[in-house]
């Protein structure tokens, strides 16, 4: 298992080859990247992060223990970067091992679900207008309800 | 006791952090000291139902305890991933 | 949407890396990777792929696009090989990318449940002593039911 | 008409594909005639829900009808992924 905090750009292909190349025995790998997006109607010129420093570690690191509890997993990967992002640039991944698929994809959208919603991260939108702070949709805090 | 605020909370009450001194018993205690300082608490703690808690870097809930607590820190919800 | 069939071995990172630097406005881009794993008790010492041409390149391309039917996808990639493999090698890859996560997992593991049952390869496992066809799983035509 | 055989099916059958002339109505009147031919084709039609069954490359059922199609595939169920 390996969690990473970190303000520096990660290379999603990179971390994804030496995922895979650490594995014994897993069948499955799955990856998730979050990735900076326009809003809907554009003008978005940064994403800034903030995070709590300890409590970051800690909640993932308990998120993805979880994740290897309920399911088989051969290995699991989590990056996710603060500070300011520009548009397109690459926000967090996470990674996923495991014989079978259906765990694979489970646990990737389970660390997900968990990372969106309990992970101590704050986005804010910095446009032309000025800054506005994301706010946590509920369908986030539902989409908990389904482990 | 070191309490954290952050995101909009922080802008609001104009804090990373202090030191408070307290006698409260539970989170919603300490949050009606805080309130009753200064305007900007008040509007930081306006609504608890927007707010999330977290002591000694786990969360909680506005009525735990703090006995034995030395950090606790104050955040709207969460918006990682 | 890109579509591959091939005996070559392909590079996770570098196809992760393309799929993703390809993407505008998309925000959540999943990948899922199929590798050759051992048998429960060992043994094995090679897994050869058979498929047949021409329907293989049409099965997947209609599994794909009506992938991008259901779903708002930004794009799309599935490679696949065939021929004889070794342990420890990639099999084949899909990528999804979506604006929302929920759409780029769902996407991802529909190609993958309609690739295992509906895309014409045949898997055989090379041990010491001969060579077995694998056997389709219940489990994989009832994964078909929850789409 | 071609016709091809893909997995244990070519391997009982001992060929990958043949022309095969016939006028067979439908999907399970050609596994009839294919049967009746020799033991190799009876044991590798010996149970039809082993099989799938193609015509011109798209996923197809044994009551099928022949008219029009240029190739028929036999094979098991797949197992790709």
């Amino acid at each position: 298992m390996r969690i990473a905090v970190q303000t520096a750009a990660f290379d999603l292909g990179d971390e994804a080859n030496a995922f895979a190349a650490g594995l014994d025995g897993a069948g499955a790998v799955v990856t998730f990247t979050g990735v900076v997006r326009d809003l809907p109607g554009g003008g978005l010129q940064a994403m800034e992060i903030e995070h709590y420093p300890g409590m970051t570690e800690k909640a993932i690191t308990e998120i993805a223990t979880q994740a290897a509890t309920r399911w088989a997993l051969g290995d699991v990967l989590v990056i996710h970067r603060h500070g300011r992002l520009a548009l397109g640039e690459m926000i967090m991944m996470v990674a996923t091992a495991a014989s079978h698929r259906k765990d694979a994809f489970e646990a990737a959208e389970y660390l997900m679900d968990y990372l969106k919603s309990r992970a101590p991260f704050w986005k804010r939108e910095i446009t032309a207008e000025g800054a506005d702070w994301v706010a946590a949709k509920d369908a986030d805090e539902d989409a908990l309800e389904r482990w | 006791m070191e309490v954290l605020y952050f995101a909009w909370v922080r802008e609001r009450i104009g804090l990373p952090r202090e030191t408070v001194e307290t006698d409260a018993a539970t989170v919603a205690d300490l949050v009606e000291e805080l309130r009753a300082r200064e305007d900007r608490y008040a509007a930081a703690f306006a609504d608890l139902s927007a707010l999330r808690v977290a002591l000694d870097q786990d969360l909680s809930d506005f009525d735990a305890p703090l006995a034995g607590v030395r950090e606790v820190a104050f955040f709207p919800p969460m918006t990682g991933g």
